[in-house]
């Protein structure tokens, strides 16, 4: 039999101005099931609280209705002062006769009898409230990151500094993604090498930090605090364990010329190869689709060279399960490919290029050891041409997106074309020139004053060659007439777009993404590094285009959150979750399908002997957010949620 | 001398009926559907057809029935009984196995207990007949004892004439008899000759029938599954049956106050049987399409002495898969034996 | 040979080599006009095959009840269009294997039944998208004109007529294909969501929450319309059903059995016109 | 005369918004007509269309949905899993006689404390002008009436 005490609260004169507390605390006394109705000045204070836990001890409550303020405001309080009298936390509601009644009404009698409705309908509601426990959900204090560039880095290095275990996984043969290929960066024109290499040795020797390098995510499975994750270690053919990374085989594989994908193909590799000479780990990988002794069966010179016989054509791919409970996606972005414009030669003209393609010239490590010489002939360009948003804000052809980083770094190029071509002139047809950052308007009036940049604003309408020259048409929109420009080598500020795979990745690891495939932050504004996916974080480009210094703040972001849930041994969730009645659940897997937090499996239900009888829903408890748009959808109304279940909602709006 | 309703004084006759405080309920399509229901003049009516798709079954027990009202105060359960009021109806133009049908269901609905809610009905209504002039593919009267014209149930029975004129006038009940008090002076008493009854052929051997049915052995006969194979578990059947009777209480209402409810049931529905545990008795269709037959020809007769069905062959006729009682008891009359 | 013939050929042998275990077809019914449910399990029985332009039920309903597809083991059943649509969304929503269904596909042109090639469900992927294309029936929109044509309280008043004559006895529901629950929600009695009690509102309840479930996944078949023994036209409401989810949401019921039911999924660009 | 009618009204509002929404109207102390009652569910995603009908057996006039804008959703999707719900219900009801002008759909955010005001004023002048809706409320009143015979 249920035993509920209703306290009404008058909040001060909040809501016994405006509403009858007597005659509510009356009338409510009066209700089938009430014990105990009572009023009293405030009862958020401590006499009043005392008074709650007092009538909770005393009449043995099973239930308890407080008619205050919204439950935004006190729910937790009371919850608190329940517990602390032996009740069941869950087993409150708060009735609001403030916010929703006293204060925005203005005729007393109306007021009162809208108090009155709003707490009998509660009152029902409690009577059907259960006994909740907050569900509990042990951690595993390991963290995986995913991808090795700049953001994954900082990501994995944070949480490992603070004491806890991470797994890097990278799928190149070397961390250090985009950063490693680029010359300087804006808008200090530090070396980009110079300032990641410390960080990828320091990722590298880490000793809470296990990389799994030329490795891939294959599957996702769990929730947060336990996530299995299989990981692919594609072979190598060489024994990570003994390698010391000398180079011979490189220096002897016959197979010479392969065009080098960090090098954006402007220089060539070997067959057995590092990515790029400061590679991390310093461990090569045999390409086998180029190697000799794949394709022939003969050759092995590498492996005849190895001094410690590190070389082992036999490996294989293997799947690797690791525990963790938390994830960090930073996969990074790709370059878009400029072929769309076809208009701008790109492909068609050696010397058309991307922005890469400039950074890997006048890299110092490049393949021309950082002189700006174009692909063609190897001269050195007088006149370049720039070509910003070559794809970004172009809803026809590229994307309707800013992709933030082109206005610097081309501004950037052309103050390291100034600073190694002296007398060269370059020319930068560009829509705005969008440079909010710390020293980053600066920077561009540095390349526009000092460095003698053209910036000519404008869209560039084709690229053609005339007498071995690059002569790019356009428009100065400022000047209002067709421009002509005759260059040497043209740069092409291409967008950045995400990985090629990003929405298949996303699928396969339960995260969401949008038009283009940047993965879904769980709010844009208040949780830019968490998913909607309770566990799995995110950091750098893969969740929109940014810079360096973005990313790398968004990684110590994410790496906070992943320490947040690691402080505790057990995370402590709200019961307000969804569960299945086996019995009547028809196994149509709507909810499977509507469920936006992929919460929701299939169960088998077997027999004594073993064998499935059937196959229902199950929720997963450390998934489910509570939504429950999975009742709704239910047809059988074989799915409830716990605090808001069918049987108080019924009851709630039956009493109204 | 016979006595004899001229189609022409039909109006007249239900005019001094209603003008003696009765309600008079005919068949009458409305809204796509033949049913019972209340009429003003004879025009409203459907006489022509073969049987309404609804029984009268229903106006003496209701498909939901209120039977108290509670409230639910602070301290007990108020509750006050909701009895029907007394009306004095005449059902006017009901066929002869609609009639028996509620002949049936009498020693049922008072062997016990004897259930007011029927019986305050009974007691106040007329029940008047037209014989059978026609019949279709699905109408088995005869195959269960009865014919087009039988008079059971009836309290009076009109036998249309051959000319077309109107009706021959039989009272079979003395609440027949007094029923035509208030309108003899519209009938006419002179000799007429009745059209003659439509021949409906015998579909079964219902002695047969209940002799296979008694056989214990023949519960767990092959032949309950191959007779329901389509059966769909849909209670139309059962609902549309003048001696079906089976009901489910129900308490319908809000925090505050609700009604008791006496709804119409079906052994057709798999819930029909379904224990709190989840277990079901009758967990299949062919055990629950075997109760249904059980009960009418073997349960009913061993308890009252009447097989449970008055041969309209609704059951058939409305069956959305072409099944129906006709067919098994055909199938169980013709077992070789 | 005749398209009856054909079929009774085709069933025997798919019975008598073993590739099914069990024909459904429409067999003689009760009267000349009326075609009945028949389950054949062995070549010599194909004789009680019937195939004409009365055979309009759709026949697979009777393929869902627990166990029947079980064993694994292949069911042939007779299947017009719209019972094809239905093996699809019943594939959709793992109520059956579509492996298991060999589909002896007809059509009613001009009153005469006609052969439809193919044999698996995703062999009338073409045939479906056609149908999609050509819309819905244009003699149920008719009808259902008439009824948008009136007045919200005349249409009230409509209803409330025709679900004053429903008793509850769920052949609508029995009928159905998609009513595969093994509880139904009107069973639902914890809460008591829908009224079991056959009063008009209850009856109200029972019906608006059937067509609910049922938007998207109706492929207008007409059971149960046919099978309400008191003549309510539920193929109208279930027209209407189906209308919202073509045209305002591209969706056309059993397209394919990869089809995702339409309200546990949505686009971001879903119209909106009417949320304030 | 008869006192003016006064319409019920019953909201089904998610938490995140539409009742933080409401809770703002009250500390910034606006003034809305009395008549509605709030249920307040988690999310507009759990919002059943039996609700609805039995809001309406429990004699309301006016029915209100609300929650999230579109992307606000705390729970990312839930709200576009009702729209969906909404737009076929919506169209069922009108079918089956159920005057939209009753059912009301609307996003209101936990800063929208003045929308939710001018709507709840706005629904509730409305419903007063178009009177109770007797239809729904009589099927009601059969229920719990004696059978004629």
């Amino acid at each position: 039999m249920a035993k509920i005490g209703v306290f009404v609260c008058h909040c001060g004169e909040n809501i016994a101005s405006m509403v009858d507390t007597a005659k509510l605390t009356a009338t409510i006394a009066d209700h089938p099931g009430v014990t105990v109705s009572s009023e009293y000045k405030y009862f958020c204070s401590d006499p009043g609280q005392e008074t709650v836990k007092k009538a909770i001890r005393e009449n043995g409550l099973t239930g308890v209705v407080v008619a205050a303020c919204s439950p935004r405001m006190h729910e937790q309080t009371f919850r608190k002062a329940c517990a602390e009298a032996g009740l069941n936390p869950y087993m409150l509601e708060l009735a609001n006769i403030r916010e929703q009644c006293s204060w925005v009404h203005t005729d007393r009698d109306e007021a009162t009898e809208k108090a009155i409705e709003i707490t009998r309908s509660l009152v029902e509601k409690v009577k059907r409230n259960n006994d909740l426990k907050p569900i509990s959900v042990p951690v595993t204090r390991r963290a995986m990151v995913i991808g090795g560039g700049v953001a994954g880095i900082q990501a994995a290095i944070d949480i490992a500094s603070a004491g806890r275990e991470v797994v890097l996984v990278e799928r190149e043969p070397s961390i250090g993604g985009h950063m490693a290929q680029l010359s300087e960066t804006f808008p200090t024109l530090d070396c980009s090498q110079c300032i990641l290499t410390p960080r990828m040795v320091e990722a590298l020797q880490h000793p809470n930090i296990t990389m799994m390098t030329y490795s891939e995510v294959e599957e996702v499975d769990g929730y947060i605090g336990n996530f299995t994750v299989k990981v692919r270690r594609k072979a190598r053919y060489v024994r990570m364990e003994t390698c010391t990374g000398c180079g011979d085989c490189i220096q002897k594989c016959p197979v010479k010329k392969i065009p080098s994908d960090f090098e954006c193909g402007l220089g060539n590799r070997t067959a057995i190869y590092t990515p790029f000479a400061q590679a991390v780990p310093n461990v090569p990988v045999i390409d086998r689709t180029r190697c000799t002794y794949f394709k022939n069966g003969k050759c092995k010179i590498c492996q005849k060279t190895c001094q410690i016989d590190s070389i082992d054509f036999d490996q294989q791919d293997r799947i690797e399960t690791v525990e963790v409970g938390a994830i960090v996606v930073a996969t990074g972005f790709q370059v878009q490919n400029t072929a769309i414009y076809g208009e701008y030669g790109y492909g068609r003209y050696k010397d058309v290029v991307t922005g890469l393609h400039f950074e890997r010239l006048a890299s110092a490590s490049g393949p021309t050891a950082g002189k700006i010489l174009r692909p063609s002939d190897g001269k050195e360009p007088e006149t370049v041409v720039f070509i910003q948003c070559a794809g970004s804000r172009d809803a026809a052809k590229g994307v309707k997106y800013c992709s933030k980083i082109c206005c610097m770094y081309t501004a950037k190029h052309a103050m390291l074309y100034a600073h190694k071509v002296h007398h060269g002139n370059s020319q930068i047809f560009y829509m705005d020139i969008r440079a909010a950052g710390k020293g980053y308007d600066e920077f561009t009036r540095r390349a526009i004053e000092e460095d003698e940049a053209g910036y000519i604003r404008g869209r560039v309408s084709r690229v053609f060659e005339e007498n071995g020259k690059l002569i790019v048409r356009g428009a100065d929109t400022l000047l209002g007439r067709p421009v002509e420009v005759v260059a040497d080598m043209v740069v092409l500020a291409t967008a950045m777009v995400p990985q090629p795979d990003a929405k298949d990745f996303a699928k396969r690891i339960g995260i969401g993404y949008d038009e283009y495939g940047f993965f879904n932050e769980a709010h844009l504004k208040l949780r830019p590094v968490e998913t909607a996916t309770a566990g799995i974080y995110l950091c750098g480009a893969c969740q929109s285009p940014k810079d360096i210094p973005d990313s790398v703040a968004q990684a110590s972001a994410a790496a906070a959150k992943v320490l947040g849930l690691f402080s505790k041994e057990q995370l402590e969730r709200e019961p307000v979750i969804a569960s299945v009645t086996d019995a009547t659940c028809a196994g149509c897997w709507g909810c499977v399908i509507a469920c936006p937090y992929n919460a929701i499996d299939r169960k088998d239900i077997t027999d004594r002997n073993g064998n499935v009888v059937k196959r229902v829903a199950s929720v997963n408890p450390g998934l489910c957010q509570g939504c429950g748009t999975c009742v709704t959808f239910c047809r059988s109304n074989s799915i409830d949620l716990a605090g808001f279940t069918e049987k108080q909602i019924f009851a709630e709006v039956m009493a109204l | 001398m016979t006595r004899i309703l001229l189609n022409s004084r039909l109006d007249d006759c239900l005019g001094a009926w209603r003008s003696a405080g009765f309600t008079v309920l005919a068949p009458v399509k409305r809204s796509d559907l033949t049913r019972f229901d209340e009429v003003q003049g004879a025009s409203e009516m459907s006489l022509d057809i073969v049987m309404p798709e609804r029984t009268i079954k229903e106006h003496f027990f209701l498909q939901t029935e209120p039977l108290i009202r509670y409230e639910i105060k602070k301290q007990q359960i108020e509750t006050e009984e909701m009895v029907p009021p007394e009306r004095k109806r005449i059902f006017f133009g009901v066929r002869p196995c609609d009639a028996a049908g509620l002949d049936i269901d009498d020693p049922l609905f008072g062997w016990d207990y004897k259930d007011d809610y029927w019986f305050r009905r009974r007691e106040k209504s007329v029940i008047v007949t037209i014989a059978c002039t026609s019949a279709d593919d699905f109408c088995m009267c005869t195959s269960v004892g009865l014919a087009p014209d039988s008079p059971k149930g009836s309290d009076v029975m009109l036998h249309p004439l051959l000319d077309g004129r109107g009706w021959l006038v039989v009272p079979h009940t003395d609440r027949g008899k007094a029923l035509l008090e208030p309108v003899s002076s519209i009938l006419l008493e002179e000799a007429a000759e009745p059209a003659p009854v439509p021949a409906v052929p015998v579909k079964f051997d219902v002695n047969n029938v209940m002799a296979w049915l008694a056989e214990p052995a023949n519960f767990e006969s092959q032949l309950w599954k191959e007779v329901s194979q389509r059966c769909i578990g849909c209670g139309s059947c059962t609902y549309l049956c003048p001696t079906c009777h089976c009901f489910d209480i129900q308490d319908e209402g809000d925090t505050y106050s609700g009604i008791r409810r006496k709804n119409w049931d079906s052994c057709s529905f798999a819930m029909f049987t379904m224990h709190t545990s989840g277990h079901n008795p009758r967990n299949t269709q062919s055990t629950r399409w075997r109760q249904r037959i059980m009960h009418k020809f073997n349960y009913y007769r061993g308890k009252f002495g009447v097989n449970s069905c008055s041969g309209c062959g609704r059951c058939t006729r409305q069956c959305p898969v072409d099944m129906g009682i006709t067919e098994t008891l055909h199938e169980i009359s013709n077992l070789p034996r | 040979m005749g398209i009856q013939e054909q079929y009774r050929k085709e069933a025997a042998e798919l019975l008598s080599s073993g590739e099914v275990k069990l024909v459904i077809g429409y067999g003689e019914g009760s009267t000349a006009e009326r075609r009945r449910p028949v389950f054949v399990r062995s070549a010599e029985y194909v004789s009680r095959l019937v195939l004409d332009g009365s055979c309009v039920a759709n026949l697979s309903s009777y393929l869902v009840p627990e166990g029947l597809l079980s064993d694994g083991k292949k069911v042939a059943v007779f299947l017009k269009p719209d019972g094809i649509r239905s093996i699809n969304i019943l594939a959709a929503e793992s109520q059956l294997d579509p492996e298991q269904v060999v589909i002896l596909g007809f059509d009613i042109e001009g009153g005469q039944a006609a052969p439809l090639p193919g044999r698996k469900a995703s062999d009338f992927t073409a045939l479906i998208g056609s149908l999609k294309s050509a819309g819905l029936s244009p003699e149920l929109q008719k009808d259902a004109d008439r009824l948008e044509q009136m007045s919200a309280s005349e249409r009230f008043g409509y209803w409330k007529e025709q679900f004053s004559k429903c008793i509850k006895c769920y052949a609508c529901r029995q009928v159905c294909p998609m009513c595969y629950c093994r509880r139904c929600i009107v069973d639902v009695n914890q809460p008591q969501w829908i009224n079991t009690s056959s009063h008009t509102l209850g009856n109200f309840e029972w019906n608006i929450i059937r067509a609910f479930h049922l938007a998207g996944r109706c492929v207008s078949c007409g059971g149960c319309d046919r099978s309400c023994p008191v003549n309510i036209p539920l193929r109208l409401i279930n027209h209407r059903m189906a209308k919202e989810a073509l045209d305002t949401f591209g969706h056309y019921a059993g397209e394919s059995a990869e089809q995702q039911p339409v309200l546990a999924t949505f686009r971001q660009e879903d119209p909106e016109t009417f949320i304030l | 005369m008869s006192e003016p009618f006064e319409p019920k009204i019953v909201a089904f509002v998610c938490t995140y918004c539409t009742y933080a929404g409401a809770d703002l109207a009250g500390t910034s102390r606006m003034k809305y007509a009395s008549n509605v009652r709030i249920v307040r569910l988690p999310c507009t995603g759990r919002i059943s269309p039996m609700f609805i009908l039995k809001a309406l057996q429990k004699g309301a006039d006016g029915v209100l949905v609300s929650g999230c804008h579109p992307g606000d959703c705390h729970f990312a999707q839930g709200n576009y899993h009702a729209r969906r719900r909404w737009t076929v219900f919506r169209a069922l009801l009108a079918f089956t006689g159920i005057p939209e002008e009753r059912i009301k759909f609307s996003w209101i955010s936990a800063a929208e404390g003045a929308k939710f005001t001018e709507l709840i004023n706005g629904i509730t002048g409305q419903i007063r002008t178009l009177g109770p809706f007797e239809q729904y409320q009589e099927l009601q009143k059969v229920i719990e009436t004696q059978s004629t015979y």
